[in-house]
């Protein structure tokens, strides 16, 4: 187990270096001109090289991504050039209300996910059955910004049930959650629906009933577990899929995250940032996989002794 | 005109981060006027109208021949930290503001003080320029006359700032801001928001009336309207956006809500004079003639005005009698076919892509489409739209909304230099027209020269001459001047020029709140 | 035959197929059907506030901003979304089948080689990598498609190599390798039929995304530029406009929503029909 | 009167009639089924698989499945009361209270993520209540001789043996104290050692609780050992019911003939070399110089190895053990041994289908580290037909193209020509040609297994692994596959490797026999010195506990003891 960690620690660094190697040979690329956009539209020729000789654009690449190695490693993610500001305190300042969000935003659609998909899974083929597929299937393919803005206008102008914008509460939240919870809700529900299914069918769901058990404890302490096993590899995949919903979420709900520095950093072309937000969600994603690959063990002992 | 009353704090949204609120970095229009409250600096404009004023300075002197600028300094001015600012640190401001270590975007503006080249070069720390003969006195001495240096002095970019503060920051002064402005920055919370508190020692009695103003960012627009309506906020400060217009517009209290204000803005379209076949002359008029303005005014709900010079109504040099190009299809054909292109020709029009930009560049598209030219739209992030334009030969046509020139100060000749002006176009430049006339140049020199304040009309002319001129070489289509629409709550007091002041965007120091 | 027979007994699926072949034929005959131009911005088509015009009167489905005609733009927009939404779509699932069965069947160094390279995949910001494409490439459809299927296979190869690992655990694969089968024939013959229905779930289930992210990408400038219209697009310049004129938005999401709905129905009917398992079964 | 107050039936069913529904209608599935239970009675239920053994006892316990199954008309009475007629709560408390069920497979019976004690818990605290329930488990386990009962509870269905977890269902299904026992099969996939344990259990705690048992077999010899009543079911009805030895001694009907008649017998072929010939000799008499078709030497397959050079993972488990046999052509060895021993892996082993040490040549070819490439003409010669014949076909390919399949992958023959081979080898194996477009579903095991063989056959090889081919199947389509797999050997000398547990199996077919015990072959030699003069006690024992089909016998030995 300890040896299994230590390995999957190890794959993670690598996929991180290969992230930042990737990110910044492609930045390196674009026409963009950092030192431009940071002169301004006033600035000389000299001031633009000068400026290009302090950030060290000047550099061939590979020295360029090598300083940058170098100082990740020592925890410097460079300084923003339009905020002038470490990149690692602007980050730092945001990751918590994306972190929220986003384990909100599991939480809605994991939660939702597995209520609507186990609802349908038992009365499979009715007209509960039929209603929760297509709520999940509308669920999923709604386009984000409007689902935002309709929760938005619902529950916090029309009912006012909850703050329009804002960090810091619980109600402040629930509708930024939803919304980036209603997506994923969608597609969780129609896998544990047929994960569901499949396992309902099982023997030894056959002899849980066999033993007189009531069926609310079938599905909750029998069947959903067998059920959750193929859906918590998905949990991993899906903090990656989170981070373009959290950038629209954000922006609608005011939400003090990272999606908005990102989204501000990419119409900059603000290099350190973009950078940094990279490297902090690749780091979250791969943290993710390795807490599915950790957590499957929990759930299903073959697994623990495999 | 009622009294504006004390007191008050307020809320104002934005959707984007305060990049910075350092003076000789910040300069974007977000940060500007927050800048300008936090700061002081020896020139300032009357509120609301483009009329210089002395602030920090008690009095100025100039010499005859326009070289040498003479400050005597208001005593008793303190910084927020408590010392009080001596003529030193307006030269240690501007020296910063120059020091190419500081990565500013405003040192060209102090181009004319000497020993700029110096300083930029490398070669010297200090300008030789700026002499600090007694703590109330600051000498400028320029290397050529300058008539906007009065000007230059009321730009961000020569605000005071205590060295001392600045050092301590370490690099962060943007974040940890110390001035001696109206306000004092009490609390920034990145990514959420700011509290700016009055400053109580300012040196002019009522100003500021209100208590504070929050500033909370990453809010969308559509979101901060809605809470306007609500009452939550006061100010939204990225004005209202196209879909919520009209429905607020005609909503009974709209007119109360809505400031709709003239700007220093001009859209544009670039025309690359280096780009076949836009090289021709003929061409780049068939396609003024081709655009039709009004169409495109009424895209965006008459917040609008048709243009027809680079320089917006509300700038001196302004010429109120010159029609420019006319929408006129045939014409705009007969030229073509005079230049060679009686069925057109194919282009790209590029954009940046937020709403409505991509829908003016339809627009345009449309229009070009009429007379024959086939424009492919490119609607990009407006730094990929930048670097287009500063590379030679890439983008033939450039629709400048979203990237509009706004004016740093009130002078017609900010418009010229780097945008229309031979010294603009070069890789990585910010001429996209590539258009470069060395006459033009020359004149543009010749009235910058005229620091005689007796000759202000006459230079203001020679001004107006060169951009009306200009349009004879039509390097750009003027397309429309557009209107500034913030929204304000109801209990929001002041003059619409106080929300959409022509030097600062929103001025915080001359807003009040009706109890 | 026999498969068309059979979607036509099930009246969910029968209900599907001819909406999609309606859809079909509407983005293929689009130039016939079309009242309007869809690039034409009509002087008549925006009110004197320059506001878009509602459903009904000349108009069919309303006017966008720009005082297009609504109808004659979804009915070109079509071509464009189902382009992505089936081909790039398409493309996505059958790399992500490839990836995913190729990694879960193989073991050892060149399965850790794809998986890990997947696991890269996943941690790279899509987004970034779509503005970097932009950057670099002239924008169009095929481009758009293409950055959307190097972007969504990602999910599909792992789920499809989760698969993979436990069908290559069941009897019969060793069963096929005892009979002397190569790897080729075993991935081909025996492993990708029992991918189909996952390959039809994500397949039909991605279309609705697919379709919005192209309108996200074209956003970013590497998509279908304007005045082309893309069901994504007509939804995505006009989302603001949800209360101001909610049929730009309506009417569109419902077309996404409706045609996606189809595949999906025409997919689950085809997936129990391809399945020899279900055959005479209740 | 005392008769009738002893022989008041504690379970009736009566007239029970079900239906199946299909999309080509309804298919009634049991017909007017009806038997008695009486108090501390076992009652045999036997039959040809599918004849509805599994449905009755799923329509007694109110578990057919809702979406394919439907009672249609009957009763069933547990005391007064008709359970078909009880609300679902009250179905609750009968389920695991009154009557509990062991199910036909116990492999996949058991909740795989709960641990053992949660789910034996489980079933007490809904029937009695939370207090000392544990307490209550461990006496169970206990009592059907599970060891370290303690550390048990905490293991989860994975880390037990297969006998194990069948002991731990019933411990399940007996810690409610049921008046009623249903046992679908519970041995059939179990070695004879670890039934003979089984079945001495339940006897026991029949005699202990005085519980009802109704016991579902196909093993006759099972039913000898275990019934005091049987039934017996044919094609949805009971067509003959009574008391055991009348069943056996005295049995009515011809199809319980022919039930009786088709169990083999351990000892019935002593004395004899060979198996028995279904066509008289025609070949040349057998000569000791001809080579082995397979020759192993110093076998070993081990199972986890180490993952990396720096951490050591889990030490490998070593499951075959420096193991040597030859066979030669035309002739059978026969591999027995208990469940676990690694017959299957040598099996797989040999045919190098996982990876293993040592040398095994087939034809004289070693085919050690050989790649996919250089083994396809050994394929050739040498075909497996696995322990799980539906399984081991894909359930997506139709069984004609599964059959033609081998053809493809070694190029033999034109499409036509496959075509016409199919169908013979379908009809060598005693299926129809028209079988060959249907898919694995629609058979039986019986005729799954024969499409097995008839795959294996297909490319001529000489060699056949066969594991554990006959064990799912009962006596009737055993009998048939047995005497296919003898003619083959007969008419084109195929060489078996025959893996069983079934020790009346392996007597019946081997020419040699090699028993296995962890790992290790324990005894080798022909099949008469293995059956007639076993030399190692293990040998011995899995003899002795191979049930014999005759209720006197046990009786004898009951009293005897008593
Ligand atoms: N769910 C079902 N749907 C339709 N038919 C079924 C279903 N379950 C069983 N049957 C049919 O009912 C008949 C009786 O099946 P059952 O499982 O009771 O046989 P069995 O006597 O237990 O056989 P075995 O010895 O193989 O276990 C078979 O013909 C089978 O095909
Ligand atoms: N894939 C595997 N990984 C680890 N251990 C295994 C694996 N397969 C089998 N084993 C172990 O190897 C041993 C021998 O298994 P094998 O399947 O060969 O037994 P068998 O003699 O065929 O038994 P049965 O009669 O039950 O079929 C058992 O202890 C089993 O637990
Ligand atoms: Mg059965
Ligand atoms: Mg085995």
């Amino acid at each position: 187990m300890a040896f299994l960690v230590l390995r999957r620690l190890m794959q993670a660094a690598l996929i991180l270096l290969g992230v930042a190697a990737i990110t910044f040979l492609l930045l390196y690329a674009l026409p963009a001109d950092p030192a431009r956009m940071i002169a301004g539209r006033s600035a000389t020729a000299q001031t633009v090289a000068n400026i290009r000789a302090q950030l060290g654009l000047d550099q061939p690449l590979l020295v360029q991504f090598w300083t940058y190695l170098v100082n990740l490693l020592s925890g410097n993610l460079g300084r923003s050039y339009a905020q002038k500001t470490e990149v690692l305190t602007l980050i730092a300042a945001r990751l918590p209300a994306t972190l929220t969000l986003m384990l909100a935003g599991i939480l809605v659609e994991v939660t939702l996910g597995l209520i609507l998909g186990t609802i349908a899974a038992v009365r499979r083929g009715g007209f509960v059955d039929r209603l929760v597929m297509m709520a999940s299937f509308v669920g999923a393919s709604a386009p984000q910004f409007v689902v935002a803005l309709l929760l938005l206008y619902v529950f916090a102008v029309m009912l006012g049930w909850f703050p329009m914008s804002g960090y810091g509460t619980l109600a402040h939240v629930v509708l930024p959650a939803s919304t980036l919870g209603i997506l994923g809700a969608g597609w969780y529900a129609r896998m544990v629906r047929s994960a569901m299914i499949d396992v309902l069918n099982q023997d030894y769901v056959r002899t849980a009933r066999a033993k007189g058990l009531s069926s609310r404890r079938i599905i909750f302490r029998h069947a959903l577990p067998n059920a959750v096993l193929p859906i918590i590899a998905m949990i991993g995949i899906d903090i990656g899929q989170f981070m373009g919903g959290v950038v629209v979420v954000e922006a609608v709900y005011g939400w003090p995250g990272i999606g908005q520095l990102a989204w501000q950093a990419i119409q900059q072309v603000d290099i350190p940032i973009i950078m940094g937000v990279t490297l902090v969600s690749a780091l979250a994603i791969v943290i993710g996989n390795l807490f599915a690959d950790l957590i499957a063990p929990v759930i299903d002992p073959r697994i623990r002794t495999r | 005109q009622e009294t504006p009353k004390q007191g008050g704090d307020i809320i104002v949204t934005y959707k984007n981060d305060i990049t910075t609120l350092d003076p000789a970095i910040g300069y974007d229009w977000v940060n500007w006027s927050m800048i300008k409250s936090l700061y002081s600096r020896l020139m300032d404009y009357e509120p609301g109208t483009p009329n210089l004023v002395p602030s920090l300075a008690e009095s100025n002197a100039v010499s005859p021949d326009g070289l040498t600028y003479t400050f005597k300094l208001r005593k008793g001015v303190k910084f927020s930290n408590g010392r009080e600012v001596v003529a030193s640190d307006v030269k240690y401001s501007i020296e910063r503001a120059v020091d190419p270590k500081t990565q500013g975007p405003g040192a060209g503006f102090f181009g004319a003080i000497k020993g700029f080249e110096d300083v930029t070069g490398g070669k010297a720390a200090t300008l030789s320029g700026i002499e600090a003969p007694d703590d109330g006195t600051v000498v400028f001495n320029l290397s050529r006359p300058d008539a906007t240096f009065l000007h230059v002095l009321a730009i961000n970019f020569a605000s005071v700032v205590p060295k001392e503060a600045v050092e301590a920051a370490a690099g962060d002064f943007g974040k940890k801001p110390v001035g001696s402005g109206t306000f004092v920055l009490k609390d920034w919370t990145i990514g959420q928001k700011l509290i700016f508190e009055r400053n109580k020692d300012y040196y002019v009695k009522d100003t500021p009336h209100i208590d504070s103003f929050t500033v909370e960012v990453g809010q969308e627009p559509l979101v901060a309207l809605l809470r306007l309506q609500k009452g939550e906020v006061d100010i939204a400060g990225d004005g209202i956006p196209p879909a919520k217009f009209l429905e607020i517009k005609n909503s009974a209290e709209g007119p109360q809500m809505i400031v709709d204000g003239e700007q220093l803005h001009t859209g544009y379209v670039t025309l690359n004079t280096k780009v076949k076949p836009l090289d021709n002359v003929k061409v780049r008029q068939a396609v003024n003639l081709a655009i039709n303005k009004e169409r495109i005014t009424r895209i965006l709900n008459g917040r609008a005005t048709p243009a027809t010079q680079p320089l917006p109504p509300l700038m001196p040099g302004y010429d109120k009698s010159f029609a420019g190009y006319s929408y006129d299809v045939e014409k705009a054909k007969a030229l073509l076919s005079e230049a060679g292109f009686p069925d057109g020709f194919e282009t790209t029009l590029y954009s940046t892509n937020t709403d409505p930009q991509p829908r003016i560049a339809q627009a345009l598209q449309q229009d070009l489409a009429a007379v024959g030219i086939k424009a492919e739209i490119r609607a990009l992030a407006q730094a990929n739209v930048i670097s287009a334009g500063g590379t030679e030969g890439e983008a033939p046509m450039i629709w400048s909304g979203g990237m509009a020139w706004i004016a740093d100060f009130p002078d017609p000749s900010n418009f010229y230099g780097p945008i229309l002006g031979c010294a603009g176009a070069v890789p990585g430049g910010w001429n996209w027209s590539w258009y470069c006339n060395a006459d033009l140049d020359k004149r543009a020199v010749a009235a910058d020269s005229m620091s005689d304040p007796a000759k202000v009309a006459e230079r203001t002319a020679a001004w107006g001459k060169i951009f009306t001129d200009i349009m004879a070489d039509a390097p750009w289509v003027p397309v429309i001047n557009e209107r500034r629409v913030v929204a304000k709550s109801l209990r929001m007091g002041g003059g619409d020029n106080i929300y959409i002041d022509p030097t600062r965007v929103i001025n915080y120091d001359a807003i009040y709140v009706n109890q | 035959m026999r498969v068309l027979k059979a979607i036509m007994r099930q009246p969910s699926a029968l209900f599907g197929l001819v909406v999609v072949a309606f859809v079909i034929v509407l983005a293929l005959g689009a130039p016939w059907f079309a009242p309007f131009n869809p690039g034409d911005q009509m002087f008549d088509g925006l009110s004197l506030d320059g506001a878009p015009l509602p459903p009904g009167g000349q108009f069919l489905l309303g006017t966008d901003t720009l005082g297009r005609d609504l109808f004659s733009r979804l009915l070109f927009g079509a071509r464009t979304s189902l382009v992505i939404g089936l081909v790039a779509n398409g493309i996505a699932v059958a790399i992500g089948l490839f990836v995913g069965i190729v990694a879960g069947y193989l073991r050892g160094f060149a399965s850790n080689v794809l998986m890990r390279f997947t696991d890269l995949m996943t941690a790279f910001p899509a987004l970034l990598l779509a503005i970097m494409l932009a950057a670099l490439l002239r924008p169009s459809l095929w481009i758009v498609a293409m950055v959307i299927a190097l972007v969504n296979w990602v999910q599909v190869a792992r789920i499809v190599y989760t698969e993979t690992r436990s069908l290559a655990e069941r009897d019969f694969i060793m069963a096929e390798r005892s009979l002397g089968a190569g790897h080729l024939r075993v991935l081909f013959m025996h492993i990708l039929p029992h991918l189909i229905p996952t390959a039809i779930v994500w397949g039909t289930l991605g279309i609705a995304t697919t379709v919005l992210l192209e309108a996200t990408l074209s956003f970013l400038g590497i998509g279908v530029q304007p005045p082309q219209p893309s069901w994504g697009n007509i939804i995505f310049e006009s989302q603001s406009y949800f209360q101001a004129a909610p049929w730009l938005v309506f009417f569109p999401g419902a077309i996404i929503l409706l045609t996606a709905l189809s595949f999906n129905l025409v997919g689950d009917a085809l997936r129990d029909i391809l399945d020899p398992t279900q055959r005479g079964r209740g | 009167m005392i008769l009738s107050l002893i022989g008041a039936p504690i379970l009736s069913v009566r007239n029970l009639s079900v239906d199946a529904l299909t999309p080509e209608g309804l298919k009634p599935v049991l017909r007017d089924v009806g038997f008695d239970l009486t108090s501390g009675e076992t009652l045999c239920i036997a039959g040809e698989s599918g004849s509805g053994k599994s449905v009755a006892s799923l329509a007694v316990m109110g578990l057919l499945p809702k979406t394919s199954l439907r009672v249609t008309s009957g009763s069933i009475l547990l005391g007064k009361r008709d359970l078909l007629a009880l609300s679902n709560r009250t179905m609750r408390s009968v389920r695991g209270g009154d009557i509990a069920m062991v199910f036909q497979e116990p492999m996949t019976s058991l909740n795989p993520v709960m641990s053992i004690g949660a789910q034996l818990t489980e079933a007490i605290r809904e029937h009695q209540g939370g207090e000392n329930a544990e307490a209550v488990v461990l006496r169970m386990l206990d009592a059907v001789q599970i060891t370290e009962p303690a550390r048990r509870i905490k293991q989860f269905p994975h880390e037990l043996s297969g006998g194990m977890r069948q002991r731990v269902m019933i411990a399940m299904a007996l810690s409610c104290q049921p008046k009623v026992l249903i046992a679908d099969e519970p041995t059939t996939a179990l070695d004879v050692t670890v039934q003979a344990q089984i079945l001495k259990l339940m006897r026991e705690l029949k005699a202990e609780f005085g519980t009802s048992i109704i016991l579902i077999t196909h093993d006759m010899g099972v039913v000898a050992q275990m019934a005091d009543r049987v039934a017996i079911m044919q094609n949805g009805r009971i067509v003959e019911e009574g008391p055991s030895p009348a069943i056996f001694s005295r049995p009515k009907e011809a199809y319980t003939r022919q039930l009786l008649a088709a169990v083999p017998r351990l000892g019935a072929l002593a004395g004899t070399d060979g198996p028995p010939r279904v066509t008289p000799i025609t070949i040349e008499p057998e000569r000791s110089d001809r080579s082995p078709v397979m020759n192993v030497r110093g076998l070993n397959v081990s199972y986890g190895s180490p993952v990396g050079r720096i951490f050591k993972g889990k030490a490998p488990v070593q499951v075959v053990n420096d193991i040597s046999f030859d066979i030669l052509p035309g002739k059978t060895l026969g591999l027995v041994g208990e469940s676990g021993s690694g017959k299957s892996t040598t099996g797989k082993a040999v045919l190098g289908l996982i990876p293993f040490t040592g040398n095994v040549l087939i034809d004289g070819q070693n085919i050690a580290g050989l790649d996919q490439r250089s083994m396809r003409p050994v394929r050739r010669s040498a075909q497996m037909i696995f322990q799980d014949p539906y399984a081991s076909l894909d359930s997506r390919m139709a069984v004609g193209a599964a059959i033609a399949e081998p053809m493809v992958i070694h190029g033999i023959g034109s499409k036509s020509e496959r075509r016409d081979r199919v169908a013979d080898l379908l009809r060598r194996v005693g299926l129809t040609p028209d079988a060959a477009t249907r898919y694995p579903h629609e058979f039986s095991g019986g005729q799954r297994q024969r499409i097995c063989i008839a795959r294996a056959l297909a490319v001529g090889p000489r060699l056949i692994v066969a594991d554990e081919s006959v064990a799912a199947l009962d006596v009737s389509v055993r009998t048939r596959v047995l005497d296919l797999m003898l003619e083959l050997q007969e008419t084109i000398g195929l060489a078996y490797l025959f893996i069983s547990h079934d020790m009346a199996v392996i007597e019946r077919m081997s020419h040699h026999v090699a028993v296995m015990r962890g790992g290790r072959i324990v005894e080798t030699g022909t099949r008469r010195e293995i059956f007639e003069s076993p030399k190692d006690d293990y040998t011995q024992a899995l003899i002795a506990a191979v049930p014999i089909p005759d209720p006197g016998v046990y009786r004898k030995r009951a009293q005897g003891l008593g």
